[in-house]
C-alpha cells in the first residue's frame, strides 16, 4: 500500500530548486537521524481520471525526490519526505477511503484530488483531524468557499480562469486589430465546460464578441462530426471549446478533416491543447490552437529541466505535473518554516505562505481563505512542435500567432 | 432552424456512426439471442480489440485494415476460449452468474489494459486519416465510409452464415431450444463457445474500423456499450437485421438529436426513444410479437 | 354458476373461440372435450381472465366478471390448472400450496396450516417440504390441484389434470376430484381421458373449431351422431360407449 | 422455523456489528464499514425487487440518486431539516420507483427488457440532472459542512455507523418479516411464475408496484445517507452506472433472494476489495484485475452466493426456500427470443 519513494543517487536538479527549502549543509549526517515525514499524495490512477492522475503522481515524485536530495527539511533535523500514496479511483468516495488510510499512517498533510469531487470529499475528511490538504487541479470554487481551515488550493479556482481567458482574449483580439467578432463554443457538458460556458456567454457580449451558439457535448463522446458540422453551419470566427483530451482531439481532427478552419481556436481548461501528446500525434490539427490553462513558467530552469527529465522517461509533459511538484514544494516550504510535523503549525505556515520557489507563473504565494490568490493561467499556443507561453506577457515565451494565417 | 444540406449531412454521420454500432450490437445480440445473457464484458472486449490494432499498428506497422484479418480471427479464438473455459465452467450455466462473470471479466480486462497500456489516450497515424469524399455540401471521412460498407457486409455475411450453413444452423437450433439441440446431438457448449466467438470477432472487426478515426483508452469500448444495450433491445432480442437497422436507427435519431438539442442532452433522445418504444411494443421495433 | 354467453375470441384473422356458450350448474362436474386445436384451453383461458374475449359475456353467480382481471376473478372464487403445469419451482411443495391458501388466510400460520390439509386431500402430504422442481409428472399435476384448491374455489376449471399420467395414476385421481365435488366444488374439466370425462361427469359439452357442437350426459354424447361423426371420427362411437359403460359401472 | 429462530440469526450480527465502534476506534475501519453499509443497503433494496420478487434491474441508481439528491436539494436549496430531508428523501424515492414501476410493468415488460429499460431511466435522470441547474447541474451540490447531530452531521465516525447499521437492521428484519408473510409468499409466486400467481389470485402488478416501491424507498434510504456522510452529489455518483452495478452484484454474491445476502455480498465484495489494495503498487490496475479474477473465481466456487455456500458447508443442504429458482431466470430472460436469429 505505502510506496517509499527511493532515494536516487543521482542528483538531477539543482539545489536551488527547492526555493530555499532545501540545504546543502552535512547532509549525510543529518539524514541517518531525522525520522521520516510522511506525506500524502492522492490522485486517481484507476478509473476514468487515471491520466491525470497518473501525471500528477509524477509530479509529486519528483518533487519529493528532488527534496529529499537536496537534505529534506533542514529545520526538521534533515527529515527526508516519505510519499503515501493513495489512489483515490477517481470517487469522492475512494478518495475519502484513502485520506482515512493516510491519516492512520500518520501523513502530515496530503497534496493532491486533482478532480473537484475527489477534492471536496477528500479535502472534508482531512479536516475532520485538522489534516493540511494542498488541492493541485480541483477548480469548482466551492472546495475553497466552504470554510474549511485545513484546505489550500495552489492554483487558480475556475472564475478566476475564466476571467483571465476573456480578459487575454480581449487583449489578444484588440492586439490584432479585432479580427474576431463572432464565437462558437463547444464544451463538455461536466464541471469544467458547463461552468465556463455560462460565464462565457454571459461575459463575451459585452466584450464585443457574438455568441453564434453554444454546443455541449458528453464525455465521452463517440463522435464529434455533428459538433463539426454546427461550427461550419455557423461559420464563427472564433471557436472556444473547453472538453477533455479525446473529445477535443476528435474535434480537432474532424474539423480538420471538414476543412473547417476559423481564424482562431481559443481553448480554456483543455485537455489537448496543452498536451504534447496531441500536439506531437496530430501536428497539422493541433496547429495554431490557444489554450487559457494551468502552465509551468517557462523562463524558470528547474520547470524546463524538470519537462526534460519528464520527456526522456518517455513520458508527456502536462499541467498536473508542475502542478503537483510545486504543491508538494510548497508543502516541504511550510513545514521548513513550522519546524515540525505538528498539524496546527503546519497549518499556519501554509497561511502565512509567501513562497516563491515553485515552478509556476504566480510570483509568490498568499493564501486569502485557503486560495492562492497569485494562481493564475496562462495563455499557450501550438507552434510548431512546441507549446509557447504567449500571454501574459511578463512569463511568454513566444507571440501570438493570430488570427491563424491562410 | 438548420439549412436541409446541413440536416442531411446529419443523417450521413447519424448512418455511418450506425454502422459502427451495428458490428458492436451485432455481436452483443447475438451472444443474447443464443446464450440469452447480457455480456457485461461486451465494452471490455471492444476496448481490447482495439489496443490490439494499436499494437498490430505500432509494433507491427500494420494498417488496421490488413490487422482486420488478423485480429478478427484471434478475437473470434479468445472469444471462444473464454467462454469455453471461463464462463461456461464458472457459471454452472446460471444467467445471474454468467452476469457477474462477465461483469469480472469486464473489470479483469479494463484494468489489464490500463497496467499494461497506462491511461494515455492512444491513437494511430494513418495516411488515409483525412482523405475524405467531397460530395459539396459536406464531406465525408473516407474511413467512415469503409466502415459503413464494411460493416454492412459483415451483416450480410453473418445472417449468410447463420442461415447457409451447418454450424449457423446449430447456432439456431440451440438459440431457439438448446434441450432439443442438445438431443439432437449437437454439442451445445461448443456452439455456445463458437456464438461468443463470433460476438468477439464482430467487436474486433468494429475496432479495426474504429481506430483510423478514433483514439483508445482502456476505458474507450465503455463509451458503445450503453448504446449498444439499446440497440439490441430496440431491434429485438437476438435478431440479426434488427440490430442492424436499430443500428442505423440510434445512428441518426442521435445524429439529429444532437444536431436539435446539443450533443449532450441529445443522449436522452436515444433513451428516451428507447424508453418509449418499450413501454408501446415491448418487444422492440423488429423483434417477433410475443 | 358459470354462465358463458356467445363468447368469441380471435387472434388477428384466426377466430379460436366462435359464439361459444355453455352453463355449469352449481355442484356439478362439467366436461368440456373437443379435437386438438378446438379452443378448449383458449375458452378455458377467457373464462378464467388469462385472454380478453373478444365478444360476447361471462357470468359467474350472476355477476357479469367479463371484464375482470383474472386475480378477481380468482378472488371470487374461479380457480384454474394449467394443462402445462407451472409450479413455482423454486419453493417448496407446501409453500406452493399456501400461495393458493394466503387468498382467503392472510395469517402465514392459518394458510401453511390450510395447505397441509390440502396437501394430504390430494396425496401430497408426504412431500411438504420437498423442492416443486423434484416432483414427478404425477406429482406436479397433483400440486397443481391442491394449488388451485387452496384457493378455496366455488368454481375449478381443470385443465386436462388428467394428461401424462399412467391408468393406475388416473384411477387414484378420479375419487380425488370427485371429492371436491362432494366438498362443494363446482369443475368445469377440459379432459382428453375419455375414460375419466365419462366416469366423473353429468354434463359434457363439445367444442369443435371453436364452437359447441353438441352438449347432453355422457351417454347422450356418447350416442350424438353429430359428435363422433363430425368430430370423433370413424370408429371412435365404439370407443365411446365403452368407456360410458365402464364409467357407469363405477358409479 | 419458528419466528425466533428465523430472526435470531439477524438479530445477534447486529448487536455484533453494533458493538464493532466500540472497540474499533480506527476511522479507516469505520469509514470501510460506513460505506460498505451503504452499499449494503441499497443492495438490500435491490434484493427486494430482483431477489425476492424476481424483477432484475439494471438501473437502481435511478432510486439511489432520486433519494440522495432529494436529501441534498431540499437542505442546500430549501433548508430543511436534515432529518425530515432524509426522510421525504425516501418518501420520494419510493415514488420514483412507483412510477417507473407502473410505468414499465403496465406494459408487461419482464426479463431483460425490464432491466434494461430501469437503466435507460437512470440515464435519462443522469443526462437530466447533469444539464439541469435545479440541481446544480456538473458542478453537483453541496451541503453545508456544519457538524451538528440536529444537522444529521456527527464528529465521530461511528455515529454514521450505528445510523447505517439501524438502517441495514431495520431493513434486513423487515425483509425477513416479508419472507415470512403471505406479500413475501406473493413476491416469490411473482418470481417463479406470474401466470400460476395469477390464477391464485394474486394482483401480480400490485404485488410488483409494492416490491418497487419498497425496493426504491429502502436504494433511496441509501442514497441519501451517502449524500449525508460525504456531502457532495454530483450526476455520476448519484445517477451513474456504478451503484446499479454495486446494488445488483452484491446480493448474487452473498445470496439473492436471502435476507442476509446483500450484507454478506457488500461485506464480501468490499472487503476482497480492501484485500486486493494490497497489491496495489507501481502500476495502477493490478489489484482490480486480482480483483475482476476473484470475482470470477467466487462465481465459480460458490454458485448460489455466500449464503448457499456456507449453507453447503454447514449443514450440507440447501433449503429451498433461500434459494431463487434458477430456471425461471432462464425463463423470464429467454421469454421474448421468439425472433431469435
Amino acid at each position: 500500500m505505502t510506496k517509499t519513494t527511493e532515494l536516487s543517487r543521482r542528483t538531477l536538479l539543482t539545489t536551488a530548486a527547492i526555493g530555499g527549502a532545501a540545504t546543502i549543509a552535512m547532509p549525510g549526517l543529518l539524514r541517518a537521524q531525522a525520522p521520516a515525514i510522511k506525506v500524502g499524495i492522492l490522485q486517481p490512477v484507476t478509473g476514468a481520471l487515471a491520466y491525470d492522475g497518473q501525471q500528477g503522481q509524477i509530479g509529486a515524485e519528483a518533487a519529493i525526490k528532488a527534496i529529499n536530495e537536496a537534505g529534506g527539511i533542514k529545520s526538521m533535523g534533515g527529515a527526508k519526505l516519505q510519499m503515501v500514496f493513495g489512489d483515490a479511483r477517481s470517487t469522492p468516495e475512494g478518495g475519502t477511503a484513502e485520506v482515512e488510510r493516510m491519516q492512520a499512517e500518520g501523513v502530515v498533510a496530503i497534496v493532491g484530488g486533482f478532480a473537484s469531487p475527489i477534492c471536496l470529499a477528500a479535502s472534508q475528511a482531512a479536516a475532520r483531524y485538522d489534516l493540511p490538504y494542498i488541492v493541485d487541479v480541483g477548480v469548482a470554487d466551492s472546495i475553497v468557499t466552504r470554510g474549511l481551515k485545513n484546505t489550500f488550493r495552489f492554483g487558480p479556482g475556475f472564475g478566476t480562469v475564466t476571467r483571465t481567458a476573456l480578459d487575454n482574449l480581449s487583449k489578444l483580439n484588440d492586439a490584432a486589430g479585432k479580427p474576431a467578432k463572432t464565437v462558437v463554443l463547444v464544451h463538455e457538458d461536466g464541471l469544467f465546460g458547463s461552468g465556463m460556458a455560462k460565464l462565457m456567454q454571459a461575459e463575451l457580449p459585452k466584450r464585443g464578441f457574438e455568441v453564434l451558439d453554444t454546443i455541449a457535448h458528453p464525455t465521452p463522446s463517440r463522435d464529434m462530426s455533428n459538433v463539426a458540422l454546427q461550427i461550419r453551419a455557423k461559420n464563427p470566427d472564433l471557436v472556444i471549446p473547453s472538453s477533455y483530451y479525446g473529445e477535443f482531439a476528435l474535434l480537432a481532427r474532424t474539423m480538420q478533416q471538414q476543412r473547417i478552419r476559423p481564424k482562431g481556436i481559443y481553448a480554456v481548461l483543455n485537455g489537448a491543447a496543452s498536451n504534447f501528446r496531441f500536439v506531437k500525434e496530430f501536428q497539422d490539427a493541433a496547429q495554431y490552437v490557444m489554450d487559457c490553462n494551468h502552465w509551468h513558467d517557462p523562463r524558470k530552469p528547474v520547470a524546463e529541466a524538470l519537462r526534460k527529465q519528464v520527456e526522456a522517461s518517455g513520458k508527456f509533459w502536462t499541467y498536473n505535473i508542475p502542478l503537483n511538484y510545486s504543491c508538494v514544494l510548497l508543502l516541504a516550504d511550510a513545514l521548513e518554516r513550522a519546524g515540525s510535523g505538528d498539524k496546527a503549525k503546519l497549518t499556519e505556515a501554509l497561511m502565512a505562505s509567501t513562497f516563491a520557489g515553485h515552478i509556476m507563473p504566480y510570483g509568490p504565494t498568499k493564501f486569502v481563505n485557503g486560495q492562492n490568490e497569485g494562481g493564475a493561467p496562462v495563455n499557450t499556443q501550438v507552434q510548431g512542435a512546441d507549446i509557447k507561453v504567449i500571454f501574459p506577457t511578463d512569463f511568454a515565451d513566444a507571440k501570438p500567432i493570430f488570427p491563424v494565417p491562410a | 432552424m438548420f439549412a436541409p444540406d446541413i440536416i442531411f449531412a446529419a443523417v450521413l454521420n447519424g448512418l455511418m456512426t450506425g454502422s459502427v454500432y451495428a458490428l458492436i450490437a451485432l455481436g452483443l445480440t447475438l451472444v443474447y439471442g443464443v446464450l440469452h445473457i447480457i455480456n457485461f464484458a461486451h465494452g471490455a472486449t471492444l476496448t481490447a480489440a482495439m489496443f490490439a490494432v494499436y499494437v498490430a499498428h505500432t509494433v507491427f506497422k500494420l494498417d488496421p485494415y490488413i490487422a482486420l484479418f488478423i485480429v478478427t480471427p484471434l478475437f473470434f479464438g479468445l472469444g471462444y476460449g473464454v467462454q469455453r473455459f471461463i464462463i461456461g465452467p464458472a457459471s454452472h450455466g446460471e444467467d445471474r452468474n454468467i452476469l457477474l462473470v462477465t461483469l469480472g471479466l469486464s473489470i479483469l480486462i479494463e484494468n489489464a489494459m490500463l497496467a499494461i497500456f497506462r491511461s494515455d489516450t492512444r491513437s494511430i497515424d494513418v495516411p488515409y486519416a483525412f482523405s475524405s469524399i467531397d460530395l459539396g455540401f459536406t464531406f465525408l471521412a473516407l474511413p467512415r465510409v469503409l466502415a459503413f460498407g464494411v460493416a454492412l457486409l459483415v451483416a450480410l455475411l453473418l445472417g449468410l452464415l447463420l442461415t447457409r450453413t451447418d454450424t449457423g444452423k446449430a447456432i439456431r437450433a440451440v438459440a431457439r431450444e438448446k434441450t432439443g439441440a442438445a438431443l439432437a446431438g449437437i454439442d451445445v457448449a461448443h456452439i455456445y463457445a463458437v456464438t461468443f466467438g463470433l460476438g468477439a470477432a464482430c467487436v474486433a472487426i468494429a475496432a479495426c474500423l474504429l481506430m483510423p478515426t478514433f483514439y483508445v483508452t482502456p476505458r474507450a469500448g465503455n463509451a458503445f456499450v450503453l448504446v449498444a444495450f439499446t440497440i439490441v433491445v430496440l431491434g429485438g432480442m437476438g435478431s440479426i437485421p434488427g440490430a442492424l437497422l436499430g443500428a442505423l436507427f440510434i445512428g441518426v435519431v442521435e445524429s439529429l438529436c444532437g444536431l436539435f438539442f446539443g450533443e449532450s442532452l441529445g443522449q436522452i433522445g436515444i433513451f428516451l426513444i428507447f424508453i418509449l418504444v418499450l413501454l408501446v411494443r415491448p418487444t422492440g421495433l423488429f423483434g417477433a410479437r410475443a | 354458476m358459470l354462465a358463458v354467453e356467445t363468447i368469441t375470441k380471435r387472434f388477428g384473422g384466426l377466430i379460436a373461440v366462435n359464439a361459444a356458450s355453455l352453463k355449469v350448474n352449481a355442484g356439478s362436474i362439467t366436461g368440456l372435450i373437443g379435437p386438438n386445436g378446438a379452443g378448449k384451453t383458449t375458452l378455458f383461458a377467457v373464462i378464467a381472465g388469462f385472454e380478453k374475449a373478444s365478444e360476447g359475456r361471462i357470468l359467474f353467480a350472476g355477476q357479469d366478471i367479463t371484464a375482470e382481471p383474472a386475480h378477481l376473478r380468482a378472488q371470487a372464487g374461479i380457480a384454474r390448472t394449467f394443462q402445462i403445469v407451472q409450479p413455482f419451482a423454486g419453493l417448496s411443495v407446501v409453500e406452493n400450496i399456501a400461495v393458493g391458501a394466503y387468498l382467503r388466510h392472510p395469517a402465514r400460520a392459518e394458510a401453511q396450516g390450510r395447505a397441509r390439509e390440502v396437501a394430504s386431500l390430494v396425496g401430497l402430504g408426504a412431500m411438504l417440504d420437498q423442492p416443486a422442481s423434484s416432483l414427478t409428472v404425477s406429482g406436479r399435476k397433483r400440486l397443481e390441484l391442491a394449488r388451485a384448491l387452496a384457493t378455496e374455489p366455488k368454481l375449478l376449471l381443470l385443465d386436462e389434470v388428467l394428461a401424462g399420467l399412467n391408468p393406475s395414476e388416473i384411477r387414484d385421481m378420479i375419487p380425488v376430484i370427485r371429492q371436491i365435488r362432494d366438498q362443494g366444488v363446482t369443475i368445469l374439466m377440459v379432459e382428453h381421458v375419455m375414460q375419466a370425462v365419462m366416469s366423473l361427469c353429468e354434463d359434457i359439452h363439445v367444442l369443435a373449431q371453436g364452437r359447441i357442437i353438441a352438449q347432453g350426459t355422457p351417454s347422450e354424447i356418447a350416442g350424438d351422431p353429430a359428435v363422433i361423426e363430425a368430430y370423433l371420427g370413424q370408429g371412435a362411437a365404439k370407443r365411446l360407449q365403452r368407456s360410458a359403460g365402464m364409467g357407469e359401472n363405477h358409479a | 422455523m419458528s419466528p425466533s429462530r428465523a430472526f435470531a440469526p439477524a438479530l445477534v450480527l447486529l448487536l455484533l456489528a453494533a458493538l464493532i465502534p466500540v472497540f474499533v476506534t480506527a476511522n479507516t475501519v469505520l469509514n470501510f464499514i460506513v460505506f460498505t453499509l451503504i452499499i449494503a443497503l441499497a443492495a438490500q433494496g435491490w434484493n427486494l425487487l430482483g431477489g425476492l420478487c424476481g424483477q432484475f434491474s439494471f438501473g437502481h441508481a435511478a432510486f439511489f440518486g432520486s433519494g440522495a439528491y432529494a436529501a441534498a436539494l431540499l437542505q442546500a436549496r430549501y433548508g430543511v431539516n436534515a432529518w425530515a430531508a432524509f426522510t421525504a428523501a425516501i418518501a420520494f424515492a419510493a415514488l420514483v420507483g412507483w412510477i417507473i414501476g407502473y410505468l414499465s410493468f403496465r406494459s408487461g415488460l419482464r426479463g431483460s427488457y425490464f432491466a434494461l429499460v430501469t437503466l435507460a431511466f437512470a440515464e435519462v435522470f443522469r443526462i437530466l440532472a447533469n444539464a439541469s441547474a435545479f440541481t446544480g447541474g456538473a458542478a453537483g451540490t453541496l451541503i453545508k459542512l456544519d457538524i451538528r447531530p440536529e444537522n444529521f452531521q456527527f464528529a465521530s465516525r461511528a455515529a454514521f455507523v450505528w445510523i447505517a447499521l439501524a438502517l441495514v437492521g431495520f431493513t434486513l428484519l423487515l425483509t425477513t418479516a416479508i419472507t415470512r408473510s403471505r406479500l413475501g409468499a406473493w413476491f416469490a409466486a411473482v418470481r417463479e411464475n406470474e401466470d400460476a400467481a395469477r390464477a391464485l389470485g394474486v394482483d401480480t402488478l400490485a404485488v410488483k408496484l409494492k416490491a418497487i416501491t419498497l425496493s426504491a424507498g429502502i436504494t433511496g434510504a441509501a442514497g441519501a445517507l451517502y449524500v449525508q456522510y460525504y456531502l457532495y452529489l454530483d450526476a455520476n455518483i448519484a445517477y451513474g452506472s456504478w451503484i446499479s452495478i454495486e446494488a445488483l452484484i452484491a446480493p448474487i454474491i452473498g445470496g439473492i433472494g436471502t435476507p442476509l445476502g446483500p450484507i454478506v455480498g457488500a461485506v464480501t465484495l468490499h472487503g476482497l476489495g480492501e484485500l486486493t489494495k494490497l497489491f496495489a503498487g507501481g502500476i495502477p490496475g493490478i489489484d482490480l484485475v486480482i480483483y475482476g479474477a476473484l470475482l470470477v473465481a467466487a462465481i465459480a466456487f460458490a454458485p448460489d452466493g455466500m449464503m448457499g455456500l456456507l449453507q453447503r458447508l454447514g449443514r450440507g443442504k440447501v433449503t429451498p426456500n433461500t434459494t431463487a429458482s434458477t430456471t425461471t431466470d432462464a425463463k423470464t430472460t429467454g421469454a421474448r427470443t421468439e425472433g431469435a436469429a
